[in-house]
């Protein structure tokens, strides 16, 4: 009996930016006037992948920026979707469903906020940051890839906003700091009253136990996780995660209307972690 | 001349058209209440419910394949009593007819369900799922006609509701169970449900869905094997033949009426274009306008 | 570590690798030899052979679906002494296993063929096509385990070359059927054979093949119900399983490997690609090298 | 048991150009030097639609042209395959199978040639024309479609070599004479020696009728006939056509194999007109 689909449109727009930021990462501008107008931080959008039937499902992805009439995603090839995705050109056109899922919280209760994203993980936060920022918000964020060209972009982060820090970091060395996003966390979450995470689950669950661990609990801490999706809008029951129920055992919540961001304390960590990947190379 | 889309299921239900919102692709309603109009499809085919409450399947529960998609959802629905107590009641604004998809391993609890649901307003007949091959033994009693004609009966003893037997495509004879289906009692029949099927996690070395590995495909994969089945369960019985499988626009609800059926359910389709039915109802009045018929059954071929 | 393709699939009949091209999809090898290195594959399933010459069915005889095409040939074939006479000298030239099909309508045709055929050199084994859906009572030997059992056990009795049963995937327990041939005596199964299918021709509001407009569905579209088919069937015995559904490239040579097959059958993808049989060997190859692996079996999923 | 397919290469190819020759029609020109070496007027090729699985199967396409390294096909968007091909543009990259098939008898015993073509039957006519033309045999063609637009550009038949008399005819009248083809076929067999038809089965069993009424017999009748086809090489067994048996009653012969190109008497024309049409509109 999920609400918050009033806001939701099957839209088609000219695409009509596409950035390489290497790596084979893309960000892909459309002219998508609804969706620029209503998407809030950590929503995402089911995108059609060419016109045929195969891939014949749509693919979620994070609404990564707006202005204007424009909305941005940000994506790489990854398999037969993205890859469709990756190829487009200004003036094509996309059609995209959306805005679905819920956001990261709206109104922060934070003074100072820790961004945690890893590799593709980077998509949601430029909007995310904006909404901070316009709160007040000190931002830090933490970015780490495997290398170099694999980071997304510092100052795509923060759009122009210098206030933003980004530390960088990548597993083998190639800029910033060696290691893993984590390694970094622990020492910046000292006096974050909000941490917000987004990567690959591993990420996640190692960030989710740093917060745990931390000296100060913050105020706010949500991640925004991923599920293979049929529909995106709640019908399927496609997308289940686990989460601590109600009555503290575990039971499945709905990647695409209880998420995709959740708080990080209802995940069911461990349980996640043992799930096999959906992602088929 | 004009067109006159409205289908007689039986028991006094007659759907204001053909197409139908396929079990387990729309939900209860409340989602696809707020991206399309109800009112315009002819039928809301519930998820499927179950006496008790079910969690369903540990994830991934989808996986995509050529023009297909496999499921292993697991029946997760709040169990029968949650639907007739807090979802029922909002049945009545969809405007459209809604019918309970029932589901579960032994006749009884098919019998509960419907008695149960019974007291509810808003539900204007009953799907039985007798097909699922996503739970234990969920798809034995659709395998085997005697199995069939056993739970069509007892159900039709407790209702005067219109009672649709949804058949399994996995057998040997479709035409055998829908025929003890139709002398069991049943008002029509729907086929078909999801091909068992799997999906291989290339690098993992093992089935991409968890458990048996195997999950129900649907999509354009399945419509010529689905158009099959429909053909030869018209054969086999005079009782309304609701079609489903891969209809994804105007023209496959086409093919299908041509094959013989009655109506016709739209499913993955959904997922990818939400608005799919509702564009597929006025997308056959046109042709049947065009072809200067007034009736969809007139599209039969004989 | 050096990987080793060959599969033997009992009788002494050792393949030098697991692809092979379907039965239906090669001739008699006559065309193919001409386009690709028939001496790369592992072994080459002959177009089904029967008693008497077959004139096959009227047409259109093809029709492309959803990544999936429909076939009903009717079996046009010029007949069991005409293979052994003028084919079969020439099959030991091919440099593979050639396997022969042989179907027909009762048990006395499958035995007089192989008898017939068993004098003539080059053929290597027998596969028996006990589920082609495109002639008349094409289905009912493969549809039911007894008579499955019947013409395996008399096939059986007059050979002792490798005896391969071919599976129809229009059953309700495919695995039933696995166990009542491999109990009769086959030396391996073969799974699957096509799915029913039909096509509308919208505008003539009739099926596009003739007759009763059913044919047999291949081709991408099919690989998931093939791969649950080979899963089942793997569970059921335990002599060889030879896989066919879709296969296209070396991916999905690996996944029904994953599945439980021990050998594979690619078909429709030859019309399209002749030589993607040819490239899967050698891309199957590398695959397992590149996995350290040494034999293709080791892909199974436990 | 069919032999003559030791020519056959699986091509890929440049599109080095792409005509519009009016109603939906195009001549696409592609650089494969195996098949404009190879293939022989009647022959046809396997054309890859796209390089998905819908449409999963070839198209079969006559070779209409050859020139140095370049193959011309003509052709026009009649469903999901021809729409893709007759979107290609120069630069793009096509896939072929060919030569295949029984072309028309290679060395004609005829000093006067009438060639029928209806609507995109035109195809094998150009390369037809060339090899009558370096025979010395004259040549004239009746060419006919359902309007003007429609019409194969009366040049195109000959290339530039002016001997060559083109008779046209719309079923509209929108150009030439209104009327179908056959029309006025029986007004220019008389004296033809040999006899060519391409186009809508109905048009070539009207030819077959006219020519078996004719005064005089042509020394060679041949038609070019068209079936679905799964391989296009003989394996399938897919494509057949009902034809005229050694026996006399009637039997099945591949189109791939036995034709396209097959004499105008083989064909059980009868039985042809009874079948239900391939075509999936
Ligand atoms: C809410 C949400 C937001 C997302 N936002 C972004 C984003 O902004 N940028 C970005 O690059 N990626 C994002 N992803 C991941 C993205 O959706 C997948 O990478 C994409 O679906 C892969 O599709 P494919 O066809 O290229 O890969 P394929 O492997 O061909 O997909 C095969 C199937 O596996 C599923 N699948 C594969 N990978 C994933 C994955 N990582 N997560 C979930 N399902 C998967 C797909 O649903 C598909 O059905 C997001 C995922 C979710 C759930
Ligand atoms: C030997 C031969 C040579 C040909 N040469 C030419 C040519 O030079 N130019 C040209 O425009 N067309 C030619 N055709 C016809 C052409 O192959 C079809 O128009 C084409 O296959 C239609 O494909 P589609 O996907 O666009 O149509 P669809 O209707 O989508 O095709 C659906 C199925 O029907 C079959 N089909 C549809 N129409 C035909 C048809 N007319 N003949 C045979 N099968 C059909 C296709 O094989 C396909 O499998 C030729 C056909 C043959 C057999
Ligand atoms: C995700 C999903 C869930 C489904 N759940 C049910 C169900 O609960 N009960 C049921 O009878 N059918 C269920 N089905 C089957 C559909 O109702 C339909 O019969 C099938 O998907 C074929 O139609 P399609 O190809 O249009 O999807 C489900 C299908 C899908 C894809
Ligand atoms: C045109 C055609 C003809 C076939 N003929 C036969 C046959 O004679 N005997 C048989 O056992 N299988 C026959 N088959 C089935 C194939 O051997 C194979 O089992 C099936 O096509 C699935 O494999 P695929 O999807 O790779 O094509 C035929 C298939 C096709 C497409
Ligand atoms: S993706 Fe369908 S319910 Fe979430
Ligand atoms: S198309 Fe396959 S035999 Fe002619």
């Amino acid at each position: 009996m999920s609400g918050g689909l009033d806001e939701v449109r099957d839209e088609r727009g000219e695409v009509v930016s596409v950035d390489h930021l290497g790596g084979g990462m893309v960000e892909i501008g459309v002219r998508m006037p609804h969706l620029a107008a209503t998407a809030r931080p950590g929503q995402f959008a089911q995108l059609r992948c060419g016109t045929g039937i195969d891939p014949l499902l749509r693919r979620p992805f994070s609404v990564a920026w707006t202005g204007g009439e424009v909305a941005a995603f940000v994506l790489a090839p990854v398999g037969a979707g993205t890859r469709i995705l990756a190829s487009l050109r200004p003036g094509d056109s996309l059609n995209a469903l959306g805005p679905l899922g819920a956001g990261f919280t709206a109104e922060t209760p934070a003074t100072r906020a820790l961004c945690v994203s890893g590799g593709l993980g980077c998509a949601p936060f430029p909007l995310l940051i904006r909404s901070l920022r316009r709160q007040g918000v000190e931002v830090t964020v933490v970015s780490g890839a495997a290398t170099a060209e694999l980071l997304y972009p510092p100052e795509r982060f923060a759009r122009g906003d210098d206030s933003v820090a980004v530390v960088e970091l990548t597993v083998d060395g190639s800029r910033g700091r060696r290691g893993l996003v984590t390694a970094a966390v622990a020492e910046h979450l000292d006096g974050a009253t909000a941490v917000y995470g987004c990567g690959p689950n591993p990420m996640l669950a190692a960030l989710a136990r740093t917060v745990e661990l931390g000296a100060t609990r913050p105020l706010l801490a949500e991640v925004s996780l991923e599920a293979p999706m049929g529909c995106g809008f709640g019908t399927c029951l496609g997308c289940a995660l686990p989460v601590h129920g109600a009555d503290g055992d575990s039971a499945w919540a709905l990647c695409c209307t209880a998420g995709p961001v959740m708080p990080i304390r209802s995940v069911a960590w461990e349980e996640l972690m043992t799930l096999p990947a959906a992602h088929v190379a | 001349m004009t067109v006159d889309l409205s289908v007689d299921l039986g028991r006094g239900l007659r759907l204001a058209n053909p197409v139908g919102l396929a079990s387990g692709t729309a939900g209860f309603g409340f989602e696809l209440e707020q991206l399309i109009d109800l009112g315009a499809v002819g039928a809301l085919y519930t998820k499927g419910t179950t006496r008790h409450p079910r969690a369903g399947n540990a994830p991934p529960r989808v996986a995509e394949t050529a023009g297909g998609m496999l499921n292993s959802i697991g029946l997760q629905n709040p169990g029968v009593e949650h639907v007739a107590a807090a979802y029922a009641p909002h049945f009545a604004r969809w405007g459209c007819a809604v019918i309970a998809n029932i589901a579960g391993a032994e006749v009884d609890e098919y019998v509960d369900c419907v008695r149960i649901l019974e007291r509810a307003e808003g539900v204007d007949g009953y799907e039985l799922n007798i097909s699922c091959p996503n739970i234990a033994h969920g798809l034995d009693l659709g395998r085997d006609p005697d199995q069939a004609a056993r739970v069509t009966a007892a159900v039709r003893r407790v209702t005067e509701r219109c009672l649709v037997v949804k058949l399994s495509p996995n057998v040997t004879d479709i035409g055998a169970i829908a025929v003890a289906a139709e002398s069991a009692g049943a008002d029509a029949v729907s086929a078909v449900n999801t091909y068992v099927g799997m999906k291989i996690h290339r690098h993992a070395q093992r089935p991409v869905l968890p458990g048996a590995g195997t999950g129900g495909l649907s999509g354009p994969a399945i419509k010529p094997l689905a158009l099959a089945a429909v053909a030869a369960v018209r054969r086999a019985v005079s009782i309304p033949v609701i079609a489903a499988g891969g209809i994804t626009d105007t023209g496959d609800a086409v093919d299908f009426l041509v094959a013989g059926a009655d109506a016709v359910q739209v499913g993955t389709a959904t997922f990818t274009d939400p608005s799919a039915a509702v564009r597929i109802v006025s997308g056959l009045h046109d042709h049947l306008a065009a072809a200067g018929l007034t009736r969809a059954t007139e599209l039969r071929w004989h």
